[in-house]
C-alpha cells in the first residue's frame, strides 16, 4: 500500500541514507546467496595456505587456519542479517510485548515494568556476559542474549510510545465503538507503532552488531569457528601487524554496515512521527 | 508616510524543489495610534505576513520572494541582519497566540523581560529588574513584586499573555504585532486582555496589528479591518465600513457562517466547499469556487482590488453594494 | 528535596532487593564452581567438596542468599574467592580505574560532544552539519576493540607518545602523570559515546528550535549565538542530562572491552575474569554496586532535572 | 417532551487522583435529556465539561453518582455490561484529525463498529451501509478506500459523524465537535449535525465552550463552572435572562460584530 | 636497579607454592620461596636450601644436610624445624606431596640443620619430586606453617628465603616482589635455576596483561620489560625485531585430549580409541594452532627429545591421519555413528585451533563427533561430571619426572586406572635406578598409546619476549623464567 511510497520519501534528497540502503542491500544479497557466490567453502581448513596476503584466488587473504575469508566474509553477512534479525525479533517479541501490554493493562504494568526497571539497573554488557556464561556458545544463544538485553529498553520505549498512542482520541473513539482490549491494541495501536518500531528495530540491528562483536572479543560470544565478521576481527586480532588485512577487511565490513544501518535508522527516524521521536532511542 | 507600509508583500514556501508562494501580494500600512486587524481562516498566511514583518522569518524554509516593506521609511527587506535585530523587540514587538508556550519555561519571567530590556537598553540589573516590576504592574499583575521571580508554570494562561503584552513593551515599541494573542485563552480572560492591549495604546500611542480569526474580537478592538483569503488581503476597510457593507462575498459568508449569540437562526448560512490548499492552481478569482455571485468573468480574470469608498478596498468584480 | 531523596531512597530498596535477588540466582546458575577452579587440575573431588564446604557453596541456594543479603546489610560484601581479600576492597581498588576512566571519557563527551552538537545543530542541513553528524555516526558504527587496538598501534607502539596499556593508580609514582595512562582508553570510549550525544544534542536543539518560546527569544532581537546558547541548549540540556548520567553509570561498567583492551584494571575487567573464575562473590558485589550506581545516578538525574526544569518539583 | 427523560445524570462526581492531589473535576453535576432534545453543556476551559461526557461513555470511571439511561444506570455497570448500550450512546469527538486512526481506511474504521454491534452480517450488506451513511454526511462512496489524512479538516469531521451515525444511537455526545474547524467549515457542520440530529430524533449532549454554537444547536443549555453546574434552563432564558452572575459574565464578554445589518 | 615490569596472563589463584600448580604461580612464586632442591640447565635436581644429602644402603633413609646462616624475610635463621613442618604440610596438604609421602614413613629434625627423611620403600622420583617448586616443597617458616592446612596462605605470610620477597599484592593491578637484602645465596656458578642468585631489580612487579596483543604491543611501546605467553605465529616478526628479544622456553609444553575411562561410548573401548587416534594426522592442528616450525614437534613421546625419559615406545601410533584404516578399525570396534562428546575451552586459542582440526579429521573418518565449546571454567566442572563427556582438550606443562604427569593420577578426569596401570605405575615408583625406571616409562608409555586414557598433541615451544635491555636472560628459559641475575 503506502510501502513503497514512503520508503521513497523517507529516503528522498538522503544521499548518505541512500547509499546505505544500497549497501545493506549488498549485504542482504550476500547473506542469501553466500553459498553460490563464495568460492571457498568458509570452514575448509588448509595449513599450507595459512595467512596468505590478499590477492587471487583469496581476495580476501587467508586466516591462520588458511581459511578463504572473502568466502566467510560472504557468509559473515549472514551472520550479521541473523544476529540482527534475531535480535529485533526477540527484543520485539519480549520487549515489546511487555512493554505494549504494560502500558495498556495500567495494573500489570505496574508489576512489568518493576521488574523492566529492575533489569534496566544491568548494565548491558555485563548482563550478556553473565548469560552467556550461563550457557553453551551458539549462534542461537548469543542472538538470544543481546535480544534480552535489548528488549528492557525496547519495553521501556514501548511502553511510552503505548502510552501516548493509549491516550489518542481515535482509541477513545474506538473504546466507543464497542472494541474489545485485543482490537484495540492489535488493531488501534500496534499499527501506529509500525514505523517507530522500524527506526528502533534499525537501530538495534545495527548495535546488536557491535553487541556480538564485544562478545566475540571477551571470548563469549559465537563459536569462534562460525563466519561472523565479529569472529573475524576478534579471533585474528593478534595478527594486526603480521597480517593486516585480516582486521581490516572484516572491520571494514561492521563499521560500514553499522554505520549504513544507523543512516537508514536516522532517515527513518527523522521521517516519522514527531510524537515519537522523543522515545527511540539510538540505543 | 505611515509607520508602516507594506506593499504587494509576497511569501513563498519551499517544498521539495519548488517555492510555492502563500502569501500573493498583499498591501496595508498601519500608523500611530491605530490597530489594524487581520481575519481569515486557519492557513490563510495571516502568521506569515507578521513574521515577515518582524523579519522571523528567516531559516524555516519561508521566504519573502517579493514586495516591500518600510517601517519609519526604512526599507525593512534592505536591512542587514544587525540592524533589523536592532529593531526587532526594541521599535517592533510581538505577541504570540499561544502564552503556554511562549514563554522560555525554564527561566523567570522576570528574567525573561530583563533580558529584552537588556538587549536594547543599557541599563544596570538593577535598573532593569525595577523596570519589569513596573511592567508587570502596568500589564496588571498582581503583586508584581514577587511575580517577577515566578516561573512561567506558576501562572495562568491570563498571566502569561500579560507577561508577553509586559515583554513586547519593554521598549516602548512603535508596532506591536499580535498574533491571535487571545485565541488560546477563556472568553471572560481574552476581553481582559484585549481591553489592557487597547488601553496600553491609548496612554503610549503604539500601533497594533491585530491578527485573528474571530470576526468579533476585530469587530470590538480594530479602527481597520484587513480580510484575508488564500494569501490575499480580499477586502479592507475602516472597520465600521467593513461591517456597514460587507462588500466582499467572502466577508460576507464569514459572518454569515458564524452563529450568533443574541439571535436564533435556524440554519446557517454556510460558505460552500472548502479553502483551496496551498500550490493549487486556480483561474481567476481564487474564491470563485465557493461564491454565490460568481460568474464567468470571474473564473478568468483575477479581480484587482478597487476602492469602492475612501480607504475601502475589495477585490472583487461584483462587490456587495458595488454598481453591479 | 531532602526529603523527597530520602523517599526516592527508600523507593530504591523493593528494587534493590529485587536486582541482588535476580544477580544471586544468575550468578550461581553459572556451571563451573570456583573449588575446582581454585584446586586446579590435579585437585582430587574430595578436596573439592571440602573446599566448596569451606566456602559454604554446599548450602542451599536461598540459604546463601539469605546469609549474603545479611552480610551486605551489614556492609560485608564477603570474601573474594580468588583473592581471599574483602569483595570491597577488591571493588574499591577496581572503582579508582573506572571512576577515573569514565569521568576521563566524559570530559572528552563534553568537550567534544557538546559543542559539536550544538555547532551541527545551528547549522543544520548545511556542509559542518553533514560532516559532524555524519562523522559522529561513522565513530558509533566502530567496534571498540578495533579502534583501541589501532590507538595503540599509532600512537603507543609506532609515536611512542602514550603509554599503550595498564594503569598503575594516582598514589603510585608518577601520581597525577600517571592519568596518561587513561588518554587512550578514554578516547576509545569517548568515541561512540561522544557520537550518541552529538546526535542528542543535535537533536533536543531541533527539537527546542521548533518551540514557540525560541521564537519569543529571537522576536526579542538577541544575537544567534545567544539564543542558540541561553534559550535552545539550556532547555535542550535537560534531556540530555539524563544521557549524561546515563552514559556515565554505563561507563563505569561497560568499559569491559576497552579496559580488556588496555588491560586497565578496572571494574569491567575484574568482573569478566571473575566470571571466568566463578568468583561468585566479587561478581555478586559488583552487579550490586554497579546496580546501586545505576540507581543512584538515576536519582541525581531527577535531582538534576528538578534544578533545569522548574516545571518540575520533587515532592 | 416527554415524561421518562432519556438520560438523567444524579449527582454525577469524577475526582482524578494525581500525584497525592485529588482533582474534583466534576463534582455533583445533575441533568437530564429527553429523547431527541439537545442539551448544551457551557463552561470556561477546566471546568469539567468534557470529563461529564467521558464518563457517560466510560471512557472515564464516575467517583460517585448514577447515570441512568432508559432506567439503567450506566455507571456501575462493568465494560461488558455496558458493551450493548454503546451503540445507542455515541460519541462526537473534538478533534477531527486525532479522532481517527490513520493506519484504517474509511471503509474500515466504519465497519468495525458494525461487526462490533452485529449490525451488518456480510462484508457486502456493510459497504452499502458505510455507502449510505457516508452519502448522508455528504461524502461520495469513493471515500470508503482513503485514510484520513487524504481528507481536509472538515470532511474528517463528517466522517467522524458518520461512525457515530451508522449505529444510528439515541444519545450522541458531543464534546466540542466543531470548535477545531474554521469559520466557513464550522458552519457546514453545524448544519450536518443539526439535520441529522433532527432528521433522526436522537437527543445530543452538546458540550462547547463556544456560546454562539451553543446557542444555535441546543434546545436546552447548562451552563458549568468548577465542576458545578450553576444554571440550567431553556436556551433563550439563559441568553436573553440569564440568573447566575457567572453566565453573565460569561455572554458579557463575548465580542460582538455591532454594526450588524441584515442582508437579504 | 629500578623495576622489573612483568606481563602476564593473568593473576595467579595465590603464590603458595605447595598447594598450587599454576605455572604463573610459580613463575612469581620462584623469586620469594625456595626448595631443598631445584634444577641445574640440564633439569637435574641440584641443592638449593639444602647443602647436600646421604641416601643410605637400603635406599631408605635420606639425611640432608641445611645451608646455614639462610634467613627468611622476616628475619628469622631457617632452622630444620622449619622445614620438616614445610615438608609436613607439604606431604599431608599440597598438591603432589602425595606423590611421595605415600613412601615417607617419617621425616624429623636431627640437628639444627639436618633433616632425616625415612622411606617405607626406596622412591626413585623423590629428589626431582623436591625439587621441582610448582606444587612443590616450598620451605616456609615453622610458625607459619605449623597448622596451616590445604588452605593456601594468604598474602601477608608469604615468608620465604628467596631472593626477593613479598611486597604487594593490588587485585587486578599486579604482584610486587622487592630485593631482599639480607638475601643468603647458594654458592656456584649460575646453571639453570641452580647455582648463585643475585638481586639486581629493586622490585619486580608481575601485571596482569590477559590480552595477547596488549602485551606485545605493550612491550613493543615500552611499557613492560617482559611479556609472556607470545602466540607462535608473531615469532619471526618479533624476531626480526630489534626492540624486542624472543627467549624460548625450554620444556615444551604438550597438548592432551583425554578419554573417558569411566562412562560413555569410549569407556572401556580402547579399539575405538585407537581408531580415533589412528585417524588424526597431528601436523596439520600443529601448523594451524601454533605456526612457525621451529616452535613446534611432531613428537609422541612424552617428554621431549634430549630429556632422558625421551622414549619412543608406542610413538608409530602417535600420528597415523588414516582416516580410512580408522573407519575400519571404528567398525570393528563397533562403532555404530554414535556422538561423541569433545569438550574444548576457547580461553587457549590453541586447544579450540587443534580441537578444531582434529574435529575435521574424525569427522572424514566417520566420526561424529559433537563438539562443545565452553569456557575454561564450565570445562573443569563438567569435566568432573562422568557423563558430560567423553574427550576433551587440555595441555600439560614441562615437568621434571613422568611420574608428574597428569595422566599417572588415577583421579584425575578422565579417571584412567587399569590393572596394567597400576603394575607399572607401582614397579615404577619403586625402583630408584634410573636405567630401570627409564625402561618402566617407556612400557608406560606403550601402554599409553594403545589403551589411549589420553592423546598427545605434539609439543609445543612457547616463548617469550623481552626487552634488549634486560641483560643475563639467556637464549631460552628451562621453565620458568627468573629475573635473578638479571638487570636492566
Ligand atoms: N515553516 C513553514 N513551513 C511550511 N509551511 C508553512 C510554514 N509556516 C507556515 N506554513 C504554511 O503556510 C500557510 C500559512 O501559514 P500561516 O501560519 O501564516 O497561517 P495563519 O493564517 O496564521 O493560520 P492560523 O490561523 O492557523 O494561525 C499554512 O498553510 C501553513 O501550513
Ligand atoms: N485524566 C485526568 N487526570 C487528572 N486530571 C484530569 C484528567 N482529565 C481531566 N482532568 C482535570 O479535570 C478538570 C476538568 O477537565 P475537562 O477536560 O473536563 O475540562 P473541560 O471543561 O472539558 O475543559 P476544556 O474546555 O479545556 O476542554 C481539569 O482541571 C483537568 O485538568
Ligand atoms: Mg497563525
Ligand atoms: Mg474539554
Amino acid at each position: 500500500m503506502m510501502a513503497v511510497a514512503s520508503i521513497r520519501s523517507v529516503f528522498a534528497g538522503r544521499t548518505f541514507a541512500q547509499i546505505g540502503l544500497v549497501w545493506l542491500a549488498f549485504v542482504a544479497l550476500a547473506a542469501i546467496f553466500s553459498p553460490l557466490i563464495a568460492p571457498f567453502d568458509p570452514y575448509e581448513i588448509d595449513p599450507i595456505a595459512r595467512l596468505t596476503e590478499p590477492g587471487w584466488p583469496h581476495l580476501f587473504g587467508t586466516d591462520h587456519f588458511g581459511r578463504d575469508s572473502f568466502s566467510r566474509a560472504l557468509y559473515g553477512a549472514r551472520m550479521t542479517v541473523l544476529i540482527g534479525l534475531g535480535a529485533v525479533i526477540v527484543a520485539l517479541l519480549t520487549g515489546g510485548l511487555v512493554g505494549m501490554l504494560s502500558a495498556y493493562f495500567t495494573r500489570l504494568g505496574h508489576v512489568l515494568m518493576r521488574g523492566v526497571d529492575v533489569l534496566m539497573a544491568f548494565p548491558a554488557l555485563l548482563m550478556a556476559l553473565v548469560l552467556m556464561t550461563l550457557l553453551e556458545r551458539s549462534v542461537m544463544n548469543t542472538i538470544i542474549v543481546i535480544g534480552v538485553v535489548y528488549a528492557t529498553t525496547t519495553a521501556r520505549i514501548l511502553f511510552g510510545m503505548t502510552l501516548k498512542l493509549k491516550g489518542e482520541v481515535f482509541v477513545d473513539a474506538a473504546v466507543c465503538s464497542g472494541a474489545g482490549h485485543a482490537s484495540i491494541l492489535f488493531r488501534h495501536i500496534l499499527p501506529n507503532l509500525v514505523s517507530p518500531l522500524l527506526v528502533q528495530a534499525s537501530f538495534i540491528f545495527a548495535f546488536a552488531q557491535l553487541q556480538a562483536a564485544a562478545l566475540d572479543f571477551l571470548g563469549l560470544g559465537l563459536p569462534p569457528e562460525v563466519p561472523s565478521w565479529g569472529n573475524m576481527l576478534s579471533e585474528e586480532r593478534i595478527y594486526v601487524t603480521r597480517a593486516p588485512w585480516l582486521l581490516i577487511f572484516p572491520g571494514a565490513l561492521i563499521i560500514l554496515s553499522v554505520f549504513s544501518m544507523n543512516l537508514v535508522g536516522d532517515a527513518m527516524r527523522d521521517s516519522i512521527d514527531p510524537r515519537f521521536k522523543d522515545d527511540i532511542a539510538g540505543v | 508616510m505611515a509607520l508602516l507600509d507594506v506593499e504587494n508583500l509576497e511569501i513563498s514556501i519551499r517544498f521539495g524543489h519548488e517555492l510555492l508562494p502563500v502569501v500573493r501580494g498583499v498591501s496595508f500600512s498601519v500608523d500611530e495610534n491605530e490597530t489594524l486587524g487581520i481575519v481569515g481562516e486557519s492557513g490563510c498566511g495571516k502568521s506569515l505576513t507578521a513574521l515577515a514583518i518582524m523579519g522571523l522569518l528567516e531559516g524555516s524554509g519561508v521566504r519573502v520572494t517579493g514586495g516591500r516593506m518600510r517601517f519609519g521609511g526604512r526599507d525593512l527587506l534592505a536591512m542587514s541582519a544587525d540592524e533589523r535585530r536592532h529593531i526587532m523587540g526594541n521599535d517592533m514587538a510581538m505577541i504570540f497566540q499561544e502564552p503556554m508556550t511562549s514563554l522560555n519555561p525554564v527561566y523567570r519571567v522576570g528574567d525573561q523581560i530583563i533580558e529584552a530590556l537588556q538587549q536594547h537598553r543599557n541599563l544596570s540589573r538593577r535598573a532593569a529588574r525595577r523596570r519589569a516590576i513596573e511592567l508587570l504592574d502596568l500589564v496588571r499583575i498582581p503583586e508584581p513584586d514577587s511575580r517577577v521571580d515566578s516561573f512561567p508554570h506558576q501562572l495562568s494562561g491570563g498571566q502569561r499573555q500579560r507577561v508577553m503584552i509586559a515583554m513586547a513593551l519593554s521598549c516602548d515599541p512603535k508596532l506591536l504585532i499580535a498574533d491571535e494573542p487571545t485565541t488560546a485563552l477563556d472568553v471572560t480572560v481574552q476581553k481582559e486582555v484585549l481591553d489592557l492591549m487597547l488601553d496600553l495604546q491609548k496612554r503610549t500611542g503604539t500601533a497594533i496589528i491585530l491578527i485573528s480569526h474571530d470576526l468579533g474580537v476585530i469587530a470590538e478592538t480594530c479602527n481597520s479591518v484587513a480580510v484575508m483569503y488564500w494569501g490575499r488581503l480580499v477586502e479592507t476597510a475602516p472597520t465600521d465600513a467593513l461591517f456597514e457593507t460587507l462588500a466582499h462575498p467572502y466577508t460576507r459568508g464569514l459572518l454569515h457562517s458564524i452563529p450568533a449569540i443574541d439571535r436564533d437562526v435556524d440554519w446557517l448560512d454556510a460558505i460552500p466547499g472548502r479553502v483551496p490548499t496551498i500550490g493549487e492552481q486556480i483561474a481567476g478569482c481564487p474564491f470563485h469556487p465557493r461564491c454565490p455571485r460568481a460568474e464567468s468573468r470571474c473564473r478568468h480574470e483575477v479581480p484587482q482590488p478597487r476602492e469602492i469608498a475612501p480607504g475601502h478596498l475589495v477585490e472583487c468584480h461584483f462587490p456587495y453594494g458595488g454598481d453591479r | 528535596m531532602l526529603f523527597y531523596t530520602i523517599k526516592r531512597l527508600l523507593a530504591l530498596i523493593p528494587t534493590l532487593l529485587a536486582a541482588t535477588m535476580l544477580v544471586f540466582l544468575f550468578v550461581h546458575l553459572i556451571p563451573g564452581d570456583p573449588a575446582s577452579i581454585l584446586l586446579g587440575d590435579t585437585a582430587t573431588p574430595e578436596e573439592v567438596a571440602a573446599l566448596t564446604r569451606e566456602l559454604g557453596l554446599d548450602e542451599p541456594l536461598w540459604t546463601q542468599y539469605l546469609i549474603w543479603l545479611g552480610n551486605v546489610l551489614q556492609g560485608d560484601l564477603g570474601t573474594s574467592v580468588f583473592f581471599g581479600t574483602p569483595v570491597l576492597t577488591v571493588i574499591a581498588d577496581g572503582a579508582e580505574t573506572s571512576i577515573l576512566l569514565a569521568t576521563m571519557t566524559m570530559v572528552w563527551i563534553v568537550l567534544f560532544g557538546v559543542p559539536i552538537g550544538i555547532v551541527s545543530a545551528m547549522n543544520k542541513g548545511r556542509w559542518i552539519d553533514q560532516i559532524t553528524s555524519g562523522g559522529a555516526m561513522l565513530f558509533a558504527s566502530i567496534p571498540t576493540f578495533w579502534l583501541g587496538l589501532y590507538l595503540i598501534l599509532l600512537f603507543a607502539v609506532g609515536l611512542g607518545w602514550l603509554p599503550s596499556s595498564g594503569f598503575p593508580s594516582l598514589t603510585d609514582t608518577g601520581g597525577v602523570t600517571n592519568l596518561r595512562y587513561l588518554i587512550l582508553p578514554s578516547l576509545t570510549l569517548a568515541a561512540p559515546n561522544a557520537a550518541l550525544i552529538i546526535r542528542l544534542v543535535r537533536a533536543s536543539m531541533l527539537d527546542v528550535s521548533r518551540e514557540d518560546h525560541v521564537r519569543t527569544a529571537r522576536a526579542k532581537g538577541l544575537r544567534p549565538s545567544r539564543v542558540a546558547i541561553r534559550h535552545i541548549f539550556r532547555n535542550a540540556l535537560i534531556s540530555v542530562t539524563a544521557a549524561f548520567g546515563f552514559t556515565f553509570a554505563a561507563l563505569v561498567s561497560e568499559a569491559v572491552v576497552t579496559e580488556t583492551v588496555f588491560s586497565l584494571p578496572g571494574i569491567g575487567r575484574l568482573v569478566v575474569q571473575s566470571i571466568l573464575r566463578r568468583d561468585y562473590p566479587v561478581i555478586q558485589g559488583v552487579i550490586l554496586v554497579i546496580v546501586v550506581l545505576y540507581m543512584f545516578i538515576n536519582l541525581l538525574v531527577d535531582l538534576a532535572y528538578a534544578r533545569l526544569d522548574p516545571r518540575i518539583s520533587l515532592k | 417532551m416527554s415524561a421518562q427523560p432519556l438520560l438523567d445524570v444524579r449527582d454525577l462526581k469524577v475526582h482524578f487522583r494525581t500525584r497525592g492531589r485529588t482533582v474534583r473535576a466534576v463534582d455533583g453535576v445533575s441533568f437530564d435529556i429527553a429523547p431527541g432534545e439537545v442539551l448544551g453543556l457551557v463552561g470556561e476551559s477546566g471546568c469539567g465539561k468534557s470529563t461529564v461526557g467521558r464518563a457517560l461513555t466510560q471512557l472515564e470511571r464516575a467517583t460517585a453518582g448514577q447515570a441512568l439511561f432508559e432506567g439503567q444506570d450506566i455507571l456501575s455497570m462493568s465494560r461488558r455490561q455496558f458493551l450493548p448500550l454503546r451503540r445507542h450512546i455515541q460519541m462526537i469527538f473534538q478533534d477531527p484529525y486525532a479522532s481517527l486512526n490513520p493506519r484504517l481506511t474509511v471503509a474500515q474504521t466504519l465497519s468495525e463498529p458494525l461487526f462490533i454491534h452485529k449490525i451488518a452480517r456480510s462484508r457486502k450488506d456493510a459497504q452499502a451501509r458505510i455507502a449510505e451513511t457516508l452519502d448522508l454526511v455528504g461524502l461520495g462512496p469513493e471515500a470508503m478506500t482513503r485514510y484520513p489524512h487524504e481528507f481536509s479538516g472538515g470532511q474528517r469531521q463528517r466522517i467522524g459523524i458518520a461512525r457515530v451515525m451508522i449505529l444510528e444511537p439515541k444519545l450522541v455526545i458531543a464534546d466540542e465537535a466543531v470548535s477545531a474547524l474554521d469559520v466557513s467549515i464550522q458552519a457546514q457542520v453545524l448544519n450536518l449535525i443539526k439535520k441529522l440530529q433532527r432528521d433522526s430524533g436522537m437527543a445530543m449532549l452538546f458540550i462547547s465552550h463556544d456560546l454562539g454554537v451553543v446557542r444555535h444547536i441546543s434546545d436546552r443549555v447548562a451552563v458549568m463552572s468548577a465542576g458545578k453546574i450553576v444554571e440550567t434552563g431553556d436556551k433563550s432564558a439563559i441568553f436573553e435572562a440569564p440568573q447566575d452572575a457567572y453566565t453573565r459574565r460569561l455572554l458579557d464578554s463575548i465580542p460582538r460584530i455591532m454594526p450588524l445589518k441584515e442582508t437579504s | 636497579e629500578g623495576v622489573l615490569r612483568y606481563a602476564t596472563v593473568g593473576e595467579p589463584p595465590t603464590l603458595d607454592q605447595q598447594v598450587v600448580t599454576s605455572d604463573l604461580a610459580t613463575t612469581i612464586a620462584q623469586h620469594v620461596f625456595e626448595g631443598l632442591y631445584t634444577f641445574d640447565s640440564s633439569n637435574s635436581p641440584v641443592p638449593l636450601l639444602a647443602a647436600g644429602e646421604t641416601i643410605s644402603e637400603d635406599g631408605k633413609t635420606i639425611t640432608i644436610a641445611l645451608r646455614e646462616g639462610v634467613k627468611f624475610h622476616n628475619g628469622q635463621d631457617m632452622t630444620s624445624a622449619d622445614v620438616v613442618a614445610s615438608l609436613k604440610r607439604w606431604g599431608e596438604f599440597g598438591s603432589r606431596g602425595g606423590l611421595l609421602f605415600e613412601h615417607v614413613e617419617s621425616v624429623e629434625a636431627t640437628g639444627d640443620h639436618e633433616i632425616r627423611i625415612t622411606l617405607s620403600a626406596p622412591f626413585g622420583p623423590w629428589k626431582n619430586l623436591m625439587a621441582f617448586l610448582n606444587g612443590g616443597p616450598a620451605i616456609y617458616p615453622a610458625s607459619i606453617v605449623e597448622g596451616a592446612g590445604k588452605e593456601p596462605l594468604s598474602p601477608e605470610n608469604y615468608i620465604g628465603t628467596g631472593p626477593y620477597s613479598f611486597n604487594a599484592w593490588e587485585a587486578n593491578r599486579y604482584v610486587e616482589l622487592v630485593r631482599f637484602d639480607d638475601y643468603v645465596s647458594p654458592e656456584g656458578e649460575a646453571d639453570g635455576y641452580g647455582g648463585e642468585r643475585v638481586a639486581e631489580f629493586d622490585a619486580l612487579r608481575f601485571i596482569p596483561v590477559p590480552d595477547v596483543g596488549t602485551r606485545v604491543s605493550g612491550l613493543r611501546a615500552g611499557d613492560y620489560d617482559y611479556a609472556e605467553s607470545i602466540p607462535g605465529d608473531l615469532f619471526a616478526e618479533l624476531e626480526g625485531d630489534p626492540n624486542v628479544n624472543t627467549i624460548l622456553n625450554g620444556g615444551p609444553l604438550f597438548g592432551l585430549v583425554f578419554m573417558n575411562s569411566s562412562a560413555g561410548p569410549l569407556a572401556e573401548n580402547y579399539a575405538l580409541r585407537r581408531a580415533i587416534q589412528q585417524a588424526i594426522d597431528k601436523v596439520p592442528a600443529l601448523q594451524i594452532a601454533i605456526g612457525p616450525e621451529g616452535l613446534w614437534r611432531s613428537n609422541g613421546s612424552f617428554l621431549p627429545e634430549g630429556n632422558v625419559w625421551y622414549t619412543e615406545a608406542g610413538t608409530e601410533a602417535f600420528s597415523q591421519g588414516d582416516a580410512e584404516g580408522a573407519r575400519a578399525a571404528a567398525e570393528a570396534a563397533g562403532y555404530t555413528g554414535e556422538p561423541i562428546k569433545f569438550m574444548v575451552s576457547t580461553n587457549y586459542p590453541f586447544h579450540y585451533d587443534t580441537a578444531i582440526v582434529y574435529t575435521k579429521q574424525l569427522a572424514q573418518a566417520g566420526f561424529n563427533i559433537d563438539l562443545q565449546v565452553y569456557d575454561w571454567a564450565t570445562l573443569i566442572e563438567k569435566r568432573s561430571q562422568p557423563d558430560q563427556w567423553d574427550m576433551f582438550f587440555t595441555h600439560h606443562g614441562f615437568v621434571p619426572d613422568p611420574i608428574l604427569i597428569s595422566v599417572m593420577n588415577d583421579n584425575y578426569p578422565g579417571w584412567w586406572a587399569t590393572p596394567e596401570k597400576a603394575e607399572l605405575k607401582a614397579a615404577f615408583t619403586a625402583s630408584s635406578d634410573p636405567a630401570e625406571r627409564v625402561d618402566i616409562w617407556s612400557q608406560i608409555q606403550e601402554l599409553i598409546y594403545e589403551q589411549v586414557p589420553t592423546m598427545k598433541t605434539g609439543d609445543v615451544y612457547t616463548y617469550n619476549i623481552a626487552s634488549p635491555e634486560l641483560d643475563g636472560l639467556g637464549e631460552a628459559t628451562l621453565i620458568w623464567p627468573h629475573f635473578w641475575n638479571v638487570s636492566k
